[in-house]
């Protein structure tokens, strides 16, 4: 897999990989069965994400791309965070293998299924 | 650290050595008459004798293709194209090697039958699977020696008698076992098998098929006639010197080399299984090659593993979706009935001769540090 | 000398030290995740666009093979079973290369039915005839650029016109023409072209087929999906690389080897032709290869012209029966409408760009000698 030097070290050093114990909303995507499960975690104040957080099982680029979708959304608006798409995510790697752009999709939507989750526990 | 040489080997010093000359000196075409072409032919000869040699069959029955992919294919469709008017069932295993599985998927698409023999947890067929599958139908088996992701050896002997007494032609796939362990056409009982070059430190781009004297096939490329008609193309001569003297190579160090790895390879799996928690073997722990290993760790997906082991010098593969390009899980491993989620989590290690001069702990403590750090990543593990 | 270019040629020194790299330290496999496979991988898609560039291709429409007879037959049956439900004719010549012919002599056992254009004694084919021979049927036309025995090109541009009107796939065999005259898919319009390395300075057992964007075919080696499952098979890096590197060279030095093997060749036809009584040229005289001539001598042998050249140091090649493991007579001569005496008597000779330096009149002067000695001894010559 031709994995640029950015997907690298993401992967390498992973930014915010951790269970985070009082987020206040989450979101897992994916299906083991295929070799991908992405659990993200936010803390939200103020319709701000404070703090955000990933587990992953996942390849090289699944975890990668976690990482990096913690360091774009950090800060966002959730209005901000929700327009943030698959392609983004690879852009900000400097690009992905074409098998492997499923992968951001997984954290796109791993974000917004956070986010729907802080939406419903704050209704 | 180079650990997957069941994927590729380095061509050795002595086989480039003998091949060279045959690029700009002796580049004769083996098919002419003159002076320059006889030598070519003689270098074919020597190579033919020294592929006999290697697995007790006479240089006659030696067929020299492009290498494992090609000698499958050119076994399998050249007998059924040359036997589909006596019948269309053949008998094979779930846990091929893809140029035989898809050769065979690609036959049942005109309309031939094709049963699939499981291998149950241990990755081995039963002889008494294979006993009942037969039917008058039945114009081919193809059984694998060694399998290329689990190291498993199978029954070919056996199954081989099994064959033999039905007259039921009988291919087996030598490719991984060949140069590994003892292949002796005579023992195994077989009609067919298959080797590559590049598996055994020679060249890639060459192999070789074992015809059995008397049985008859259908070419797989038809032309010019080489290869007594059964195979034509202008030979590789050079690919084929080279995979001539690996072959030589091979059977004399076999015996050591078996020695030697079989001693590496358990130290690595007692050390791998009793450091890691959650980590298994696949595959029969007996029956297998001496240079295999094929682990699964829970809760991890393979190809971030494999990353992390190149980071850190050792290069080794995965039986892991993420890491094929059809993004399909290893169907060998999905045939020990397997959880999907564990196949992911497989590592396979292939050693070298060469391989003994690694140091086996720093490797075990890679793979455990590893493990770890993925396990640490991972919403599947809750230990 | 070495005059038997068209059976193969010698690899060059840029081309050897090109591959040599690929055989012990980036061994890897291309199919592998870590760097050392990652850099087998970078050194194929590099010779892919090579030979792409070559012929006027996208990288993407290149297809490496074992060589030109696996291209031939990947190409045809490819198509052919893919199709096999919309028609079962074929469209072909009388002088096809046996990787052709011999594959569609196996279709023909197939209950497919093949159209042998005739070529007449200047040993071209007529388009009208080409037209004739079209049915609704028609589900491919195989027809070779330029032919390995008389050098002599056929008008694919034109041929592949009337293909595209009807819709017909429409193959041709490159193998000898790549190299010594342009080949450009675009203009011809052709769907595929098959070439090999070994007849343009590279290394013996690597190919290609180029086939068009939107052709689709039934791959002939099915197996670890390589070559976009087109052609399994571990990739013969090192083969690949050199075929590449050839590829890059003759496409470069193409117009100045034109011009000089040209001039040799009507050089040495001119002088032979004048000197010898009772020689001709085989072939078209005007629509033929740079390289290559085919003359025949009225009442000698070629088998035994051949030895005497041999001992003088010339090598080059004959369609005689007794020169051929079959003692079958060249087709392609007889397909010519020669009297079957005179298909004996045939010399071929090809060059290549190195010829020049060799010293004409004394090759010329060498054949007379022989030509005469032959024919004193021969009952057929009365003169
Ligand atoms: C068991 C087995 N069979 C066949 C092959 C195919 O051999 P090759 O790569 O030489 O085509 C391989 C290796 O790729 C193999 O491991
Ligand atoms: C016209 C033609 N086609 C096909 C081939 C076969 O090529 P290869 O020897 O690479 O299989 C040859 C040469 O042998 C040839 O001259
Ligand atoms: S997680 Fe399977 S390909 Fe990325
Ligand atoms: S004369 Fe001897 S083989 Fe033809």
């Amino acid at each position: 897999m031709d994995y640029s030097e950015k997907v690298m070290d993401h992967f390498a050093n992973p930014r915010n990989s951790r269970k985070m114990e009082d987020a206040n909303g989450v979101g897992t995507v994916g299906n083991p069965t295929c070799g991908d499960l992405m659990t993200i975690y936010i803390k939200v104040e103020d319709n701000i994400i404070k703090d955000i957080s990933f587990q992953t099982f996942g390849c090289g680029a699944a975890i990668a791309t976690s990482s990096m979708i913690t360091e774009i959304a950090v800060g966002k608006t959730l209005e901000e965070a929700l327009k943030i798409s698959r392609n983004d995510v690879a852009e900000e790697l400097d690009g992905l293998p074409p098998v492997k752009m499923h992968c951001s999709n997984l954290a796109a939507d791993g974000l917004q299924a956070a986010i729907e989750n802080y939406y419903e526990n704050n209704q | 650290m180079y650990l997957d040489n069941s994927a590729t080997t380095q061509v050795s010093k002595e086989v480039f050595e003998e091949m060279k000359p045959y690029f700009r000196e002796e580049f004769g075409n083996p098919s002419t008459l003159y002076k320059l072409g006889r030598e070519s032919k003689k270098a074919l000869d020597q190579a033919r004798q020294r592929v006999a040699n290697a697995i007790n069959a006479k240089p006659e029955e030696i067929y020299f293709t492009s290498g494992g992919s090609e000698s499958d294919n050119l076994a399998i469709k050249g007998i059924v194209f040359k036997l589909a008017k006596k019948g269309k069932h053949i008998i094979t295993t779930e846990i091929e090697h893809p140029a035989v599985k898809r050769t065979l998927q690609f036959l049942e698409s005109l309309d031939f039958k094709v049963t699939y023999l499981p291998v149950y947890e241990n990755g081995i067929i039963k002889i008494d699977d294979l006993k009942e599958a037969i039917t008058d139908e039945t114009i081919l088996i193809s059984v694998m020696h060694g399998n290329n992701e689990l190291g498993t050896i199978q029954p070919i002997e056996e199954i081989g008698k099994v064959a033999r007494e039905k007259g039921i032609n009988f291919h087996t796939d030598a490719v991984q076992t060949f140069g590994k362990i003892e292949v002796d056409v005579e023992k195994l009982n077989v009609d067919l098998l298959a080797l590559s070059s590049h598996k055994i430190n020679g060249p890639k781009g060459v192999g070789a098929l074992y015809i059995k004297k008397g049985t008859r096939l259908e070419p797989l490329i038809h032309g010019g006639g080489q290869e007594k008609g059964i195979r034509s193309g202008t030979e590789n001569v050079p690919g084929i010197v080279g995979f001539g003297k690996a072959c030589e190579l091979a059977a004399d160090q076999l015996d050591e080399h078996y020695e030697k790895l079989t001693s590496i390879r358990n130290e690595i799996s007692d050390k791998i299984l009793n450091t890691i928690p959650e980590a298994y073997l696949n595959g029969d722990a007996e029956k297998r090659l001496p240079n295999l290993l094929n682990f699964r760790f829970k809760a991890i997906e393979g190809e971030s593993l494999i990353l992390l082991l190149d980071a850190k010098g050792y290069q080794a593969s995965t039986g892991s979706a993420c890491s094929s390009n059809t993004l399909e899980a290893s169907p060998v491993l999905t045939a020990l009935g397997l959880d999907p989620v564990d196949v992911h989590g497989s590592l396979r290690i292939s050693l070298a001769p060469e391989s003994e001069e690694f140091d086996v702990d720093d490797f075990v403590n890679t793979v455990a540090e590893s493990v770890a750090r993925l396990r640490e990543m991972s919403p599947l593990w809750n230990q």
